[in-house]
């Protein structure tokens, strides 16, 4: 199906590059990091609908004991699919989307450093979620779990866990490349004085978890391809009979996703630490501290693993490091909470729906961290692993954290990408139901956990009396829900008023709010100069001797004082006069050209052999197609 | 903020209480019945008293902030810029890594006391875990049962854990012969059980009597039970193990020490054999026999002292040995009661009943089952 | 894939400058190789765990020809002084030599792949193949995966040899040689530690490990 | 993540395109005749009887050697921006704690 898209970008005129920046072909060859961001929260959200409906259905064969509505088979997908698409096509594009748009904005950069190869890493991921996605109407689709252990996931018969492998392993190249792509940029793209210690904390969280990703993905690469061979090429990696060790794909697997926890959450906890400044009015409470704790939790994350692993019998030595580097970990984490506290003590707070996510953030995820800390002490483990206690834990840290983060991001951001508003009313609605359902869900579940409900199960007998949380926790999944129809109805509706949005309607700090909103192509007209952390704020606003803040005479109202500053409020970017002196990196066809080509291999691993040739030359045509074509117009 | 806190908070507490004295919870790590579990469970409570202080401090701060630093109507303070204050920090990062260093150290001593094998006076079972049901092999005793666990109380119970594939059949103990050889190990001449069959990973969990261990191809792993008071204690496969991994559950029976001796006794007890001319022979010459579609229950099962056509022993395959199946209350994972009814459904088309069961349907007609039937009824 | 990214990296960074001061590619292609270190570790630690491990043979010791590996060895390392030299060609400008230097790398390179697949083929005639045994499934997992990349490598090679006739590459443009070479010697260097790790250490009794 | 000591000067600074001189074809040809030296001694240790117990430790010298020289002379880190070093650094270290640990856990190393 991956390939569908490429009769559109057939190389034509070979080597000459496209020049439309408008129109829907436009969106096919973009190389504009704002657009690909766009791109990128589109899909997410997307998935995010069909990942949420499969966990109704979950939550639906659970409402009461010994239900029959799904079949063990179909159970088994869902729950394999809900987990793999929540954390790869969800909460980590997602987390993508807003790098992508706002890491260039924050460090003063008109792109990322190399357009292209993010246009590819964004075609990448959305052809390796579609094809994982056509495994249910091509056999079956994953029903090994998303952690999905040996040897049962490459005994199983049916076609799914191979689809898992290799739209993984794609899923993986798009993550590995835009990595090392964002990296690079926030490294070495910032503007004239945006020194290290003066960018915000998201973009510093952005480069961890850039790091995180290079450094943890290609071990569950091996993993995967491992996985791979063992199911195509009869291979011997987990195979007992053969001496291989179902061991070695825990190890393997937890290697990478312990890292990937902090990859889910560090983008909410840095979206979080810029909206609390902004509307507690205050700076972020010990910068250097968040800062760090954030590196911290990054380099720790990776000593972590084998606690996923205490059942397995690895023996007390590795037992007792692993339940000590674990507890470690809740220190810097400690430390972020506490200086968000500190950096609402004392403030002005407006009661924001960006806002309101933030603290609802914080709250949910103080109650993930404790559950968290009490699964380091690794005997009270023994009772609690594989059970619903786990999955509430870390629907705490991913739900409770990471998307009630990401949501507030949504409606901080909004008007600078869409130049409208969303209604504060339907925001508020949103949150006050997002967080009931959430907690009607999800809290619950500590409780079946510990009364012995363990998870993957697709029914319990009345006999356990876990039949009344169980039914509590479906009627909040469905709250959910609703709350999350009021975010599409508003999202919607916001585009019915007209685009009329000043540059900086937050009264924030950082640079992304200094340009129009929604940004001109090129970002910024000039490349802002800037003199201290929270520059834009230090521009609006002075502090006498006595520490009173007071405008400067410029403004204050909201005005960004930089040359562009909100000039262009009304138009579109591209076409206003300063615009055209600026060169801007032309759109080009190659990047989905390349990225086309892999999901055609995945389907001939699966199908026959001749497409992956057909694969395999389709991306090496791209990329040389890429290495050749002008680099202008 | 208030009401978020009251949702939060009150589920909390919530918590507690309904885990604590939640009704007829006969799977629950919140109602420990033996050393065992106790030592995870005494753990367990004071680090979740920890939390709940050390979240009703950090909510609470929260939601006081929030409240005492909101924006009022028309104020037109700007508050001072604060940037930090490095006291308070050494103090937030040294204050959480102490009360840390108190849980480490009792969850470390615990670790240790729980990986020791028991000494003294122990009883030591195999326990074999099968694509979807357990098997119970007790070495001293020469018993090999299935889905019921049979312990004595106030004893340890070492357990010996291995994961073992579908045609793997523990070597079958014969009253009089040499002693079986213990199932993990399996017989000399043969690979260790794991390699042989697609055997994948489960966990053996019974969290009333311990915490959970898991049941590793090519791994023997090891696990101490206990239990104080008789009873039935239930159990489940915690690992996702396939298909069916819902219905791999089991019970472990705690008998006074005198019981258990009595049931040891039973399950030693010579294989009545039907009197000649009943259904119930019958139903021993169907088991016996090859049917239409060629295989045979024999095939799998086996039942002590019952020999095959032309008197060879009978091996176990990979399915439950059936010695005094009856003195069993459930079969399929514990998840079917042993009544005529369930057995007869059973053996009529089993994958009606476990997806992906490997239990063939053989076609059996209806008379057929009614003598398999009483055949099994004689197995007490 | 970074060499590749070079013309589109150039018009938003024409003024050339950037905050560390380092090349935006060269910084990439540093970055990849740290995470490409990952990758090869887990595939060597995979074959460390399972040299030992067979349940059948042959085993290591039966099919290993330490004389015709080191022979292949050398070639990959000459491969990598010719790389460097052909850098140090480009960057004093003179392409003729830097033409000639790619291509006698790119030769080596392929000279070293014939070689493996020489040794695969023999290896297979030996008995042993992908699925006989652990050590068949982690070694040519292993090795296969490193030619892979050493084929990547003759591919960049012999575009950037091309591109050399088109005047693409000069002095100037001395980068894009210079980050292939990165990515060879790269290459290189795995060999080194499989040729030791894989080849040379003996392995304990094929039940141990 | 020793990268954020990134060596980070405030107001942009025009790349040195090859901080610190990189190595002329002398020195080059020299290191490689070195490390074809070793590469043999590699091989003739491999079947000297009498290295058997001191093989493998004299084996990791040697590669460890060869790595260093190609990747301090080859690849230039010795002449190029710590900041390099400080990557590969980061992605080598890791991989070799993150295996050993893992090995560790399956007891390789004690047979």
């Amino acid at each position: 199906m991956a390939s569908v898209s490429v009769p559109a970008e057939r190389p034509g005129g070979l080597l000459r590059r496209p020049h439309a920046t408008t129109g829907f072909w436009a969106w096919f060859t973009t190389v504009d990091h704002k657009k690909i961001g766009i791109l990128y929260g589109i899909t997410a959200f997307a998935f995010f609908l069909i990942g949420g409906t499969e966990a109704l259905l979950i939550r639906v064969q659970l409402a009461r004991p010994d239900q029959t509505f799904l079949d063990a088979a179909v159970y088994n997908e869902l729950f394999t699919m809900h987990g793999i698409t929540m954390v790869f096509l969800v909460v980590m594009p997602l987390s993508a989307a807003f790098f992508n748009y706002l890491l260039p904005l924050m460090i003063g950069a008109r792109d990322v450093v190399f357009p292209r190869l993010n246009a590819f890493s964004y075609w990448a991921f959305l052809f390796a979620g579609l094809f994982i996605y056509s495994s249910w109407f091509l056999g079956g689709a994953p029903n090994g779990g998303w952690f999905g252990y040996a040897p049962n996931s490459v005994i199983d018969p049916t076609r799914g866990m191979t689809f898992y492998a290799i739209g993984l392993l794609i899923a993986g190249i798009a993550s590995t490349v835009s990595a090392v792509n964002l990296a690079v940029t926030v490294l070495n793209m910032r503007a004239p004085g945006m020194t290290l210690f003066r960018m915000p904390v998201f973009v510093w969280m952005g480069l961890v978890v850039q790091l995180l990703l290079a450094f943890s993905l290609p071990v569950i690469t091996i993993g995967l391809v491992e996985l791979l061979f063992d199911r195509l090429f009869g291979t011997h990696f987990f195979d007992v009979s053969a001496g291989g060790s179902p061991v070695l794909w825990q190890h393997l697997f937890w290697l990478f996703g312990h890292p990937e926890v902090y990859i889910l959450v560090l983008p909410a906890m840095g979206i979080v630490s810029e909206i609390l400044p902004v509307f507690a009015r205050k700076p972020l409470f010990g910068y250097q501290f968040v800062v760090f704790s954030g590196i911290a939790i990054g380099f720790i994350g990776f000593g972590v693993w084998a606690h996923h692993m205490f059942a397995v019998g690895l023996g007390p030595v590795a037992n007792t490091a692993f339940a000590v580097s674990t507890m470690i970990i809740a220190i810097p984490t400690g430390v972020k909470i506490f200086n968000w506290l500190g950096t609402l003590w004392n403030g002005d707070i407006r009661f924001t729906t960006p806002m309101l996510f933030s603290i609802g953030f914080i709250a949910m995820f103080v109650i993930g961290g404790l559950s968290g800390v009490m699964h380091a002490v690794v005997p009270s483990d023994y009772q609690q692993t594989d059970t619903y206690f786990i999955v509430a834990h870390f629907h705490y840290v991913l739900f409770g954290g990471a998307i009630f983060g990401l949501f507030g991001g949504m409606y901080y951001w909004w008007p600078k990408v869409f130049g409208r508003m969303l209604s504060e009313t339907a925001g508020k609605l949103n949150f006050w139901l997002m967080l009931i359902g959430f907690n009607m869900t999800f809290g619950p579940m500590h409780i079946l956990g510990l009364q012995g409900m363990p998870r993957r199960i697709q029914s319990y007998p009345e006999s356990l009396g876990l039949a009344f949380w169980n039914m509590v926790s479906t009627i909040g999944s469905f709250v959910i829900a609703i709350s999350v129809l009021v975010f599409l109805v508003n999202a919607v509706a916001s585009f019915r008023k007209p685009k009329q949005m000043e540059a900086d309607p937050w009264d924030a700090r950082t640079l992304e709010w200094a340009t129009s909103s929604p940004p001109p192509e090129y970002n910024f007209e000039e490349i802002p100069v800037v003199h201290s952390r929270d520059d834009l704020w230090h521009r609006k606003y002075a502090e006498t001797e006595g520490g009173r803040v007071v405008p400067v005479a410029a403004g204050g109202s909201g005005e960004g004082t930089y040359p562009d500053g909100a000039g262009h409020a009304a138009q579109d970017g591209a076409g206003h006069a300063g615009g055209h002196a600026i060169h801007m990196p032309s759109p080009s066809y190659f990047p989905v050209i390349a990225a086309a080509g892999l999901p055609v291999l995945g389907y001939g691993l699966l199908f026959g052999v001749p497409a992956v040739a057909v694969g395999l030359v389709i991306t090496l045509a791209g990329f040389f197609g890429w290495a050749l074509e002008p680099s202008a117009e | 903020m208030r009401r978020r806190t009251v949702v939060v908070l009150g589920l909390v507490a919530l918590a507690l209480v309904a885990a604590a004295c939640a009704p007829n919870a006969t799977q629950s790590a919140l109602e420990p019945k033996g050393p065992e579990a106790q030592k995870s469970y005494d753990l367990f409570v004071p680090v979740f008293w920890v939390a709940v202080v050390i979240f009703f401090v950090v909510e609470g701060l929260l939601v006081l902030f929030v409240i005492r630093y909101r924006h009022r109507k028309n104020a037109t303070r700007i508050p001072p810029q604060v940037h930090g204050n490095t006291r308070l920090e050494i103090a937030w990062t040294i204050l959480p890594a102490v009360i840390l260093a108190g849980v480490a150290v009792p969850t470390i001593a615990t670790i240790w006391d729980l990986a020791a094998k028991p000494t003294g006076d122990i009883l030591e079972v195999n326990v074999l875990g099968h694509q979807w049901w357990w098997e119970f092999d007790y070495p001293d005793q020469q018993i090999l049962t299935a889905n019921e666990l049979h312990i004595p109380t106030g004893k340890p119970v070492y357990l010996t854990l291995c994961a073992v594939g579908f045609g793997y059949g523990a070597p079958v103990p014969s009253e009089g012969g040499p002693p079986a050889p213990s199932a993990c190990q399996g017989p000399p001449d043969q690979p260790p059980p794991a390699a042989i069959g697609a055997s994948v990973i489960h966990s053996f969990w019974v969290p009333e009597l311990a915490g959970t261990q898991d049941v590793v191809p090519n791994q023997t792993n090891h696990l101490t039970i206990q239990a104080d008071v008789p009873g039935v204690y239930e159990g489940q496969c915690k690992e996702f193990c396939g298909l069916s991994h819902t219905y791999m559950k089991f019970t472990v029976v705690a008998h006074t020490p005198d019981d258990f001796q009595r049931w040891v006794a039973e399950q030693q007890a010579p294989t009545p054999v039907p009197e000649p001319g009943s259904d119930a022979a019958a139903g021993l010459e169907v088991f016996l026999s090859r049917l239409p579609s060629g295989g045979g229950c024999t095939d799998c099962h086996a039942i002590a002292g019952i020999e095959g056509p032309n008197g060879q022993p009978i091996l176990n395959n990979g399915g439950p040995n059936l010695t005094h199946l009856m003195s069993r209350q459930c079969f399929r994972g514990c998840t079917l009661a042993t009544t005529d009814a369930n057995l007869r459904r059973w053996m009529e088309d089993p994958s009606a009943i476990e997806a992906g069961s490997f239990m063939p349907d053989y076609g059996l007609s209806a008379e057929q089952l009614d003598q398999l039937v009483a055949f099994l009824n004689t197995l007490e | 894939m970074a060499t590749l990214e070079h013309s589109a990296a150039a018009p938003v960074t024409d003024h050339a400058a950037t905050s560390t001061g380092l090349p935006h590619l060269k910084l990439a292609m540093w970055l990849f190789l740290a995470s490409d270190c990952l990758l090869f570790g887990a595939l060597i630690s995979t074959y460390v765990l399972y040299r030992g491990a067979s349940t059948v043979g042959p085993y290591p010791a039966d099919v290993f020809d330490i004389p015709y590996t080191s022979v292949s060895s050398f070639v990959l390392l000459a491969s990598s002084l010719t790389m460097v030299l052909a850098l140090a060609a480009i960057q004093r400008g003179d392409v003729g030599r830097s033409r000639v230097w790619l291509l006698a790398t790119a030769l080596l390179g392929m000279t070293f792949l014939g070689g493996q697949v020489y040794e695969f083929t023999s290896f297979v005639r030996e008995g042993l193949t992908l699925k006989t045994n652990v050590f068949g499934t982690s070694f040519y997992v292993l090795t296969g995966f490193h030619g892979t990349h050493v084929a990547v490598g003759v591919l960049m090679l012999l575009t950037v040899f091309t591109l050399s006739f088109a005047g693409k590459i000069n002095q100037d443009s001395s980068m894009t040689v210079e980050l292939v070479g990165l990515y060879w010697h790269f290459v290189d260097i795995v060999w080194i530690v499989i040729f030791t790790v894989v080849y040379l250490i003996p392995t304990g009794s094929p039940a141990g490990g | 993540m020793a990268e954020t000591r990134v060596d980070d000067p405030g107001p942009r600074s025009a790349p040195a395109p090859h901080a610190g001189r990189h190595p002329g074809p002398k020195e080059y040809i020299r290191i490689a005749i070195i490390l074809g030296a070793i590469t043999a001694a590699e091989v003739a240790v491999y079947y000297i009887e009498g290295a058997r117990e001191f093989l493998i430790p004299i084996l990791f010298f040697f590669s460890f050697v060869k790595f260093a020289l190609v990747v301090l002379w080859f690849m230039h880190l010795r002449f190029d921006s710590r900041t390099y070093a400080r990557f590969f650094v980061m992605g080598l270290a890791g991989a070799v704690t993150l295996f050993l640990i893992v090995l560790l856990t399956f007891q390789v190393f004690s047979s």
